[in-house]
């Protein structure tokens, strides 16, 4: 709040004028704000660099957790259905989810007749599959495509420019900015608006987002349907940390059976579409 | 060359499910088909007009070519006349500086007016830069033409049972990747129905 | 600004795949214009975006009997991105139809499919091939050779050759979509080929799976109430069965408008079904339907124009 | 879009139970097209009025002053002449969208650039 006092004050007591170095401005000020625009277009090219890549998996379990999703999409989109199918589906789904036709263990032990006895390990280490290993590793990836340039810029800011002060902010702030933005400078009753080159760093973090946007974002891509999306067709039951595909499968199972109150879209679509449009 | 049309009732067939009421439709078009065949031909191979006219639509969109420079030009005036009044201003504040009256000088006049009416032509230019949304039709018309459609609108509309009426405007099927079944197409008969009418329109 | 509509249209075509749809006049000329398209550059195609145009070149040229240009294609596609991905192996696979023999083709897709696709894959890669790998099989294979099988709606119920024909299809589909129940063109092609065969009923099934996956697909919706007019005109059921199928129909086809404001198609259904159920009073929505076509006819594309003028004045 | 990203279904599956009427179904890429536009247009308008606030030299609230007239000028303006007068149309929470969700970008957008050609300037 009182920063917010301040920062609205008319600044009407004076303030010390300091002759500044003006080649201050060209090599410290210019530079910082060079390296910050290079290091955001530098990051975003890294993130699509390591974004990740395509993962395949058996298709048996493909087909196991596309039966789950039909499940999930006939709860979701059966209001596009009259009552009388979405009735004959519902019960079809069930007998299908229940009975687990298309679970993917299920299909290896039969075909393989018993070699794996993969149903009894229950629960595995998480940090023994290497497909999870490799989730991990992409986000671990992302996290340091952001913070380790961040980190880098700041110490070489530090480093090369710490201990004077560069410039004036053109607002006032409160004293407490003042430990942070006159990072070593030696002055106990220096005004806080004259602040060192590590402020112009926190600035331009802060404000860089349409300076970005306005150097790589220009195109205007007007494309009718860019199928862009991806599909969602990839994502697979019994991921890490996922009940196993048989309870999930159980478990929906048993959300049709309740769903009983089933709402068409049909009812009343002849008043709609007249209220609509006429 | 009215078979587009044809084939295009031939989709819309549903609205007469009566089949005779279609193949008289369909022979009603066929006896226009041959009436305006011969004319028709000469311009889907004359290659020169096929060239100019259907690809850039370059009469169309002379204005628009005049108005995107003209833009430019804009941009460009108003970002030099922000960089000089800078200069000028960092100029004056040099000066200023080194003498002791410092507080008694306020930026000139001049350099304000410029400085503002920069940014004013900078404001009126990104939004002269917006551009009402044009369309290519999916399908030329029968006579091989592109007719660039324009719309009353710079943004598109949210509303769903909108949204979809551009795709009706440029006759698109939003899902052909599912309703055309192009993974069932069977090439061997495309092929040869090309074919075909190439070889026919080449002797003609 | 004309060129960014240019570019825009090509990718709509290629995203939405019409060009499979376009006859032969209009293939042609896409063919050209994509060509000279490319040759002429634009430098707001992203590299992707070049790619696909690329991929549509290559099937239009396939098209237009162009191979040696097919091929060139291919190469540069695959030089670009290796021949990993699955539309580079339909593309090879395609090559080989034509170059090779189609014997080659079937085995090349068999071969990756059963040692590498059954283990290691996403769903859509897997379909894409097996679709294709059927397509071969049953178009033009030797075990089920049938070129003097005639598409046409009028005489195949009866032909007892064509009809076995057509179940060989419809149990290969059914095989592909237990393995993958989500692919809505599976669904739609099914209802195709029941379409073909009369049997409007299944025909309406296949539609509503496509209508639980793509909620908001409006041609799904038209097709829906086209198959449920057709469906009440087929013998097979009662004077009072009759209207209730209409009135599906009618409702299908107003969700297909309510989805999409000015769809030629679905209004048109809902002026036609309206008129054909006597007993109700519809004229508010028959009314409804004509201003709306005229709203087509004043602004539309050239084709639908003439066809609401058409539809209009009968 | 690319060539090995083959795609069938990338239709989002959305919940229509809570919501059948298709007036309030919107289409997602439009949405976000709408913003983008947007964005684009006050990313530009922001960083020219910091920069020639600096030029200018204001300091404090003058600066800050100057920021919210032109911010909101130009939402009018927008509102007026690109929505035409409709922005609910193409906006589906108007004042959230045009107004508040992108302020706190646009003002530490014209304070970098404020600060920038303030002590260029200065």
């Amino acid at each position: 709040m009182k920063l917010l006092e301040i920062l609205l004050s008319e600044d009407d007591y004076s303030i010390p004028e300091l002759m500044l170095d003006p080649n201050f401005k060209k090599w410290v000020l210019l530079p910082i704000s060079v390296m910050m625009v290079l290091t955001g277009l530098l990051k975003q090219n890294l993130l699509l660099l390591i974004s990740p890549k395509y993962r395949g998996y058996p298709r048996v379990k493909l087909t196991e957790s596309q039966w789950f999703m039909r499940g999930q999409m006939l709860l979701g989109n059966g209001t596009n259905l009259d009552d009388d199918s979405f009735e004959s589906r519902r019960h079809e789904m069930i007998n299908i989810l229940s009975s687990g036709t298309y679970l993917a263990k299920q299909n290896k032990n039969n075909s393989n007749n018993g070699s794996n006895n993969t149903g009894e390990s229950g629960v595995t280490n998480p940090f023994s599959d290497p497909n999870i290993n490799d989730s991990l590793m992409t986000m671990a990836k992302g996290n340091m495509a952001n913070f380790i340039p961040q980190t880098v810029i700041m110490w070489w800011v530090n480093y090369f420019f710490g201990g004077f002060v560069i410039m004036k902010l053109p607002f006032p702030l409160t004293i407490k900015f003042k430990d942070m933005l006159q990072n070593g400078v030696m002055t106990e009753n220096l005004d806080v608006r004259w602040v060192s080159a590590i402020s112009w760093y926190f600035i331009s973090v802060l404000g860089m987002n349409p300076l970005y946007n306005l150097i790589q974002g220009s195109d205007e891509q007007q494309v009718i349907n860019d199928n862009t999306t991806g599909n969602n067709t990839n994502q697979i039951l019994g991921g890490p940390g996922q009940p196993a595909p048989e309870t999930l499968m159980k478990n929906l199972a048993n959300d049709l059976t309740i769903a009983t109150r089933h709402e068409s879209c049909f009812v009343n679509i002849e008043s709609r579409v007249l209220k609509m449009y006429e | 060359m009215e078979e587009s049309f044809s084939r295009l009732l031939e989709n819309y067939s549903t609205c007469y499910s009566d089949l005779m009421e279609f193949e008289a439709l369909k022979n009603l078009l066929l006896r226009k088909e041959k009436k305006t065949k011969s004319k028709i031909v000469s311009e889907t191979t004359d290659s020169s007009f096929f060239d100019s006219a259907t690809f850039f639509g370059l009469k169309i969109n002379l204005a628009h070519i005049l108005m995107s420079f003209l833009i430019k030009i804009l941009y460009i005036v108003s970002i030099l006349q922000v960089l000089h009044s800078g200069f000028s201003s960092y100029e004056f504040h040099q000066l200023v500086k080194n003498t002791n009256y410092k507080d008694h000088y306020s930026l000139p006049k001049d350099i304000q007016l410029e400085c503002c009416i920069g940014l004013a032509l900078f404001i009126l230019t990104s939004f002269l830069s917006f551009t009402k949304l044009q369309y290519y039709p999916i399908k030329p018309s029968i006579n091989n033409k592109l007719r660039l459609l324009t719309t009353d609108q710079y943004l598109k509309d949210i509303s769903l049972s909108r949204a979809n009426n551009v795709h009706n405007l440029i006759g698109n099927d939003p899902n052909g990747e599912v309703t055309f079944t192009p993974n069932f197409v069977d090439l061997q008969r495309k092929r040869k129905e090309i074919s075909d009418w190439l070889a026919d329109n080449s002797k003609e | 600004m004309s060129l960014t509509a240019v570019r825009q249209r090509l990718l709509t075509i290629n995203n939405t795949r019409t060009y499979v749809e376009f006859d032969p006049r209009e293939t042609v000329q896409l063919y050209n214009e994509t060509k000279r398209y490319l040759k002429h550059g634009d430098t707001q195609l992203t590299p992707e975006q070049r790619l696909s145009l690329m991929e549509m070149l290559f099937y239009l040229s396939i098209f237009c009997s162009e191979d040696v240009e097919a091929q060139v294609i291919y190469n540069q596609i695959s030089d670009t991105l290796g021949e990993e991905s699955c539309k580079l192996q339909v593309m090879k696979a395609t090559l080989l139809q034509f170059n090779g023999s189609i014997e080659e083709a079937i085995k090349y897709l068999d071969d990756l499919i059963r040692q590498e696709y059954e283990y290691d894959t996403d769903m859509a890669s897997y379909t894409v091939l097996s679709k294709k790998l059927l397509t071969l099989k049953l178009y033009y294979g030797k075990d089920y050779n049938n070129n003097d099988v005639n598409n046409d709606i009028n005489n195949n119920t009866e032909n007892k050759q064509t009809k076995k024909y057509w179940d060989t299809w419809i149990k290969e589909i059914n095989i592909l979509i237990e393995k993958s129940p989500l692919d809505p063109e599976l669904w739609w092609f099914l209802a195709k080929i029941y379409e073909l065969n009369r049997h409007f009923d299944y025909a309406i099934h296949c539609l509503q799976e496509v209508v639980l996956i793509m909620p908001f697909n409006y041609i799904a919706f038209a097709k829906l109430a086209e198959m449920y007019v057709y469906y009440s005109m087929s013998t097979k059921i009662n004077h009072k069965d009759k209207v209730e199928v209409l009135k599906s129909a009618l409702n299908n086809a107003l969700r297909s408008v309510e989805l999409s404001e000015t769809f030629l198609k679905g209004w048109t259904l809902i002026k036609l079904i309206c008129e054909r159920l006597k007993d109700e009073d519809k004229t508010r929505l028959i009314k409804l339907a004509n201003k709306k076509l005229k709203e087509i006819g004043n602004e539309s594309n050239d084709y639908d124009r003439f066809i609401s003028g058409y539809i209009l004045s009968k | 879009m690319s060539v090995n990203n083959v795609d069938d279904n990338g239709n989002p599956v959305v919940d229509l139970n809570s919501a059948t009427s298709a007036s309030i179904l919107q289409n997602m890429d439009n949405v976000n097209y709408n913003k983008k536009m947007y964005v684009n247009v006050m990313d530009k308008i922001s960083l020219m009025s910091g920069t020639v606030t600096g030029i200018l030299q204001y300091e404090s609230l003058t600066g800050f002053r100057n920021f919210f007239i032109i911010y909101f000028g130009c939402i009018i303006i927008y509102i007026l002449f690109i929505c035409k007068g409709k922005p609910s149309r193409f906006y589906a929470n108007v004042f959230n969208d045009l107004v508040f969700e992108h302020l706190v970008r646009e003002l530490l957008g014209f304070v970098m650039a404020w600060t920038f050609s303030f002590a260029l300037v200065g």
